[in-house]
């Protein structure tokens, strides 16, 4: 165990890959240098036919990831903020999600796209989506999500390894957060969620940068009697239904925190699967916490009120439950 | 040539040897078998026995056969909505290729890409593609692992005078040049985008946008198959040796319709005249031009020519049966089929 | 009243929106003789500067109708396949759905986008996708989802007038298709759906190519004795919670079909809504009739078998409802 | 000139007048309006008091001064990431610009675009953007919306050498030949993308991108005002005159890091030396330039300069404090702008 930074644990893990497997080639904008920082300095290590600096040309990236990785490679490509998937989208959105099932199986895509997601750094609409429902509703990737450093560097590590097409979506801002990462080899599976926080009254599950602040409000409700369950899901596709079903079998209630807007998020995707097939488990409404349908404001007051915050969790929650806000005031500190 | 809307005369790509007459003979007979091919496909398509569109590379022969004799199995190439002639010229499996058409399980694709999309990976087929352009950035892609590799391997693009405006086209241009990769854009110039005249919505010369990255660009008369392997050659050999991408616009024309349901979906609308297509047929086909001048230089006799004709048609319609003799696709591939089985 | 094909009411209302507002422009690649058939000969009136073929540029497309937007005219873009949209995502994405807030409200978008959505014609992975997830996810555009040649019209019609990003999105493959359409100046407004048929044992919600399977179905259960309210949304942006909550409130069963892949579709977001607001009139879980999370397979009876029809849809009310297949077969046709 | 890659002399453009002295007097009270700005920002960002991350364009002034000299309100402009010279120089109030980047209610988007996103429609400033490459075809868009309108108006599209990789380019040049749209394609080419060296990343010269279209192409000092201002006002000229589209290299240096974050962000990092920034500051600094040949040429004399430079000292202290004055935005304003209120 070693306190690491979420950045540094990305850049371990793609170093610990690149130097097990040498058909691992990394390429990005500006990816040597980095403003990103999760790359910084790898490209001493490995030199530049393993790490490359591209030019601007999304479009290309994408696409040329489909056409190395079909020449036997495992591409990982750095695009820094997500808002630039929508740049390079054709090759994620018709080739890379597609052209396995396209030729039949004969092709296998091993491609890791790196990028950043969400707000909260005043960098206004064009440098803070959350944009992982496009990538769920392809079908065919893989979405990551590390909310830690441990699962930033376990779940690249599985990315990289995969077989198939993969996003990892580093939570903006988030990068010089310190955590506990296991020595030596680690890997975190895609498909499980981690129980964050354990409890009976509610079920919050909390995407990617929403982790931090559900916890925060998993701790002010505790001091108020209620203890919540925080489940940090890791990895959207694939998604650990069970891990979820389970828990809203234990509390009956449940409250999906999501960065992404509203319509068509991973909040609305979850609600639905627990509305199908945990129906019976439910003893209230679903609760949606997501940034609502619009573009992120720079004014840092504007994007905090949209980006949900640990107070509209805690209230979402209290509201689930039936407590009001005064009801808390009574409950001591 | 003025339905390319370039006008003037293709300047020849390189003086250098024409094909042997072995190579030659391999030459006719791929044009003659992507002929073929296409011919039944425009048959059975008219006749209701395809389920998908089909757009058909009649005319444009030289093309592929002349890019592709150059090629190995080793090579990449990736192509377009307009694949067949690709498939079948960089050495693809013309029975599993129609079975794909036909939708049937043994299809190369087991029935889940179709007409638009026939790959072999195994014969560094990476994919007829229903993207305008896509091809670009993925020829470009496999390309750098060529290099990477390090073994003289290439990657050729097939792209329409369309693609060509696909800003793909610069960036591709661009990285393959500042990366030195091994990879050959062939541009094929057949005069429409759909049911748009090339003019209409291309500027220039297209070669010109390679050139202004100094990459060496040939033009070329697409339905000269001799012309066509000379350039291809000398860019194959080039990439090969390290000396990174080439350029070449091969200027031929589509016969046939956008896809086969055009007539249908035109109704009384019309973009060219039949005139133009009917000298384009008369004169200019690259299968009759190539046919002559074998026999007249006397590489070969018109009895050995035909003979070759009659084996070809022979293989297309043997296929035709496998295809049609197949079993329907696995209606639930697809659930099982999108992501491949992990490792452990 | 008469009787039109689908395409022909697009063009109409095209043609239409163009001869009243002359600052109405239209372009698209080969949109003057047009694959897609909904724009055909619209040149012949109107002229180049009007209506005109753009090269294969799909980037360019959608940032060039933010731009002559901003120039102060109603760009209408024909996009042919809805795949293509992946192509031109940046401008969709990153501009036209966020500028106007970017710019404080300064600018005014009114760009609608023509495209057709979903499967049925073998025209495999790359020209079948049902994208209105990714623009709903997107907070700033419209989205209609017409079902019939009337709303084909009325919906063409209000998205021309709108001041704001729409996208039409046209059924594939239903072009053809005859209906009545109201004689002179018809437009539908967004954000009404249409109930196209009463019932009280479930509520399901049909999107765009979706309505004509699922009457089909309503149709057998009535058969059965199950009488299912069918609701066509008709626009997904604005959504009309409000219809569907109401029926919701008299049947107490909820279906959702949609084309678009299971995974963050619009199923899942309707679903979410209803789980939330809607949850006390539920009776039972909340049923997904969608594409799975799949690429759309070339052979037709591979297509389908993934995209929901008639037998799916009545199965999945049948369900529901606690009835089994062999209950229908005790029923009398 | 080595730092862009490109070595040799840029070309004149235009062997035509320079400015008038009226002009001359706007155009260096336009770059130094510009530079206090920037400088403003770097040491108000420098203190933390921006909320966002600013991106300077200290050094390159002459470019969006002497193209934008030949605009007006009516012009169209799109602009950068970089993008505050753009807006200044193309009228933009400074008081509103200010505003904005400090989040406050008075911006003049409110507060919902700051630093990255500085607009003012009526101004025709279509804004400053966070795509790369983005304003290539709103430019275009524009530009069209000008050719329909037929009354003269011309569009403007400012880009950096990074964002000429940007497929866009090429598409857009293609649009805009074949359209003749009068639109005027700027290049700002200051040697770097980010951290990254022009050299590595832009192959061949970017002007030849556009030349492939046979379109007018200028390669200018963008350090030299007047060598800008004569390319630019040709290429106006030609747009206003239905003569179509344009494009303008202009090579400078970005003098500033990529960011005012870089330092920060960059720890030990290093991508050029010191001396070269140091080089260029001392020897080609476009406004001394400028001054020292305004002073030589008698257009004014150093005292009237002083003042000129101390009248817009005072302006951007002054736009500084109506900022810090402004009221914070309106947190929830989102919820009610995204889209434009409908008729009826
Ligand atoms: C990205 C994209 N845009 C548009 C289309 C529709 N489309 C299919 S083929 C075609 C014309 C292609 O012309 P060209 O590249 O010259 O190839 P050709 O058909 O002439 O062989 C178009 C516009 C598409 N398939 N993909
Ligand atoms: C589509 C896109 N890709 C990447 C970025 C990240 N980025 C911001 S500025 C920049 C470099 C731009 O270089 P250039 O165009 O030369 O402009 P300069 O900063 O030199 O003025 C990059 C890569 C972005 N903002 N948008
Ligand atoms: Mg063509
Ligand atoms: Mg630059």
């Amino acid at each position: 165990m070693a306190r690491t930074r979420l950045i540094q644990a990305i850049h371990d893990a793609v170093v610990e890959e690149m130097a097990r497997d040498p058909k691992v080639i990394v390429y990005g904008e500006d990816v040597e240098l980095s403003i990103v920082g999760d790359l910084r300095g790898v490209h001493e290590q490995f030199g530049h036919d393993r790490i490359r600096n591209t030019p601007i040309c999304e479009t290309t990236l994408t696409g040329m990831a489909v056409g190395l990785a079909s020449a036997g490679y495992h591409v990982v490509v750095q695009m820094m903020f997500s808002n630039f998937l929508y740049t390079g989208m054709d090759a994620i959105g018709n080739q890379m999600s597609k052209l396995r099932l396209m030729t039949g199986g004969q092709m296998e895509l091993p491609i890791t796209i790196i990028a950043t997601i969400g707000g909260g750094s005043a960098n206004a609409a064009q440098h803070s989506d959350t944009s992982y429902p496009m990538l769920m509703n392809l079908g065919g990737v893989n979405v990551a999500v590390p909310a830690t450093p441990a699962d930033a560097k376990g779940l690249t590590k599985t990315a990289i390894r995969s077989k198939n097409p993969c996003f990892l979506l580093e939570p903006n801002g988030r990068g010089g957060e310190l955590g506990e990462v296991p020595d030596g080899e680690y890997l975190v599976p895609f498909g499980k969620a981690a129980v964050r926080r354990e409890g009976d009254a509610a079920t919050v599950v909390a995407i990617g940068r929403m982790l931090k602040p559900a916890l925060a409000a998993a701790a002010a409700l505790d001091a108020e009697g209620l203890r919540v369950e925080v489940i940090d899901p890791r990895t959207l596709v694939p998604f650990d239904e069970d891990c979820v079903l389970s828990s809203v079998a234990k509390t009956g209630h449940l409250v999906v925190v999501d960065e992404a807007r509203e319509c068509c998020s991973a909040a609305s995707q979850i609600a639905a699967v627990v509305a199908e097939k945990g129906f019976s488990l439910l003893k209230g409404p679903i609760r949606r916490v997501t940034t609502p349908n619009v573009a992120i404001p720079y004014a840092p007051n504007a994007e905090a009120h949209v980006i949900p915050g640990e107070a509209r969790i805690a209230a979402a929650v209290r509201e689930l439950l039936g407590r009001t806000e005064n009801h808390r005031q009574g409950v001591p500190a | 040539m003025t339905a390319t809307g370039l006008g003037d005369n293709p300047q020849r790509s390189h003086a250098g040897d024409g094909p042997s007459p072995a190579e030659a003979l391999r030459l006719f007979e791929t044009m003659v078998l992507i002929r073929r091919v296409e011919e039944r496909l425009r048959d059975d398509s008219a006749a209701g026995k395809l389920p998908g569109a089909v757009h058909l590379y009649i005319g444009e022969e030289a093309v592929a056969a002349g890019v592709c004799a150059h090629l190995s199995d080793r090579d990449y190439a990736t192509s377009t909505h307009r694949g067949h002639g690709h498939f079948v010229a960089k050495g693809g499996d013309i029975r599993t290729m129609m079975a794909e058409i036909w939708a049937k399980r043994e299809g190369i694709c087991q029935g889940m890409g179709g007409s638009m999309h026939v790959a072999d990976i195994s014969k560094g087929i990476l994919g007829a593609n229903g993207i305008v352009g896509a091809g670009l950035s993925i020829a470009t892609g496999a390309a750098f692992g060529a290099r990477l590799d390090g073994d003289g391997k290439v990657s050729v693009c097939f792209f329409g005078d369309g693609a060509s405006n696909q800003g793909a086209l610069m960036e591709t241009l661009n990285i393959s040049t500042l990366w030195q990769l091994p990879v050959i854009f062939v541009c094929e110039n057949n005069g429409f985008s759909e049911f748009t005249p090339s003019a209409e919505v291309t500027a220039g010369r297209i070669a010109d946008r390679a050139r202004a990255f100094s990459m060496p660009a040939a033009e070329v008369d697409g339905n000269d198959a001799t012309d066509v392997w000379r350039a291809a050659g000398e860019a194959v050999r080039r990439a090969r040796e390290g000396g990174g991408p080439s350029f070449i616009e091969a200027r031929t024309y589509r016969i046939q319709g956008h896809f086969e349901a055009e007539s249908f979906v035109l109704g009384t609308g019309r973009y060219r005249s039949d005139e133009e297509i009917a000298g384009w047929r008369q004169d200019n086909d690259p299968i009759a031009r190539f046919r002559s001048r074998l026999v007249s230089d006397g590489t070969a006799s018109a009895a050995q020519l035909d003979r070759i004709e009659a084996e070809v048609l022979d293989r297309v319609n043997e296929a035709v049966a496998y295809a049609e003799a197949g079993q329907p696709a696995d209606p639930e591939l697809a659930e099982t089929l999108m992501f491949a089985p992990e490792e452990s």
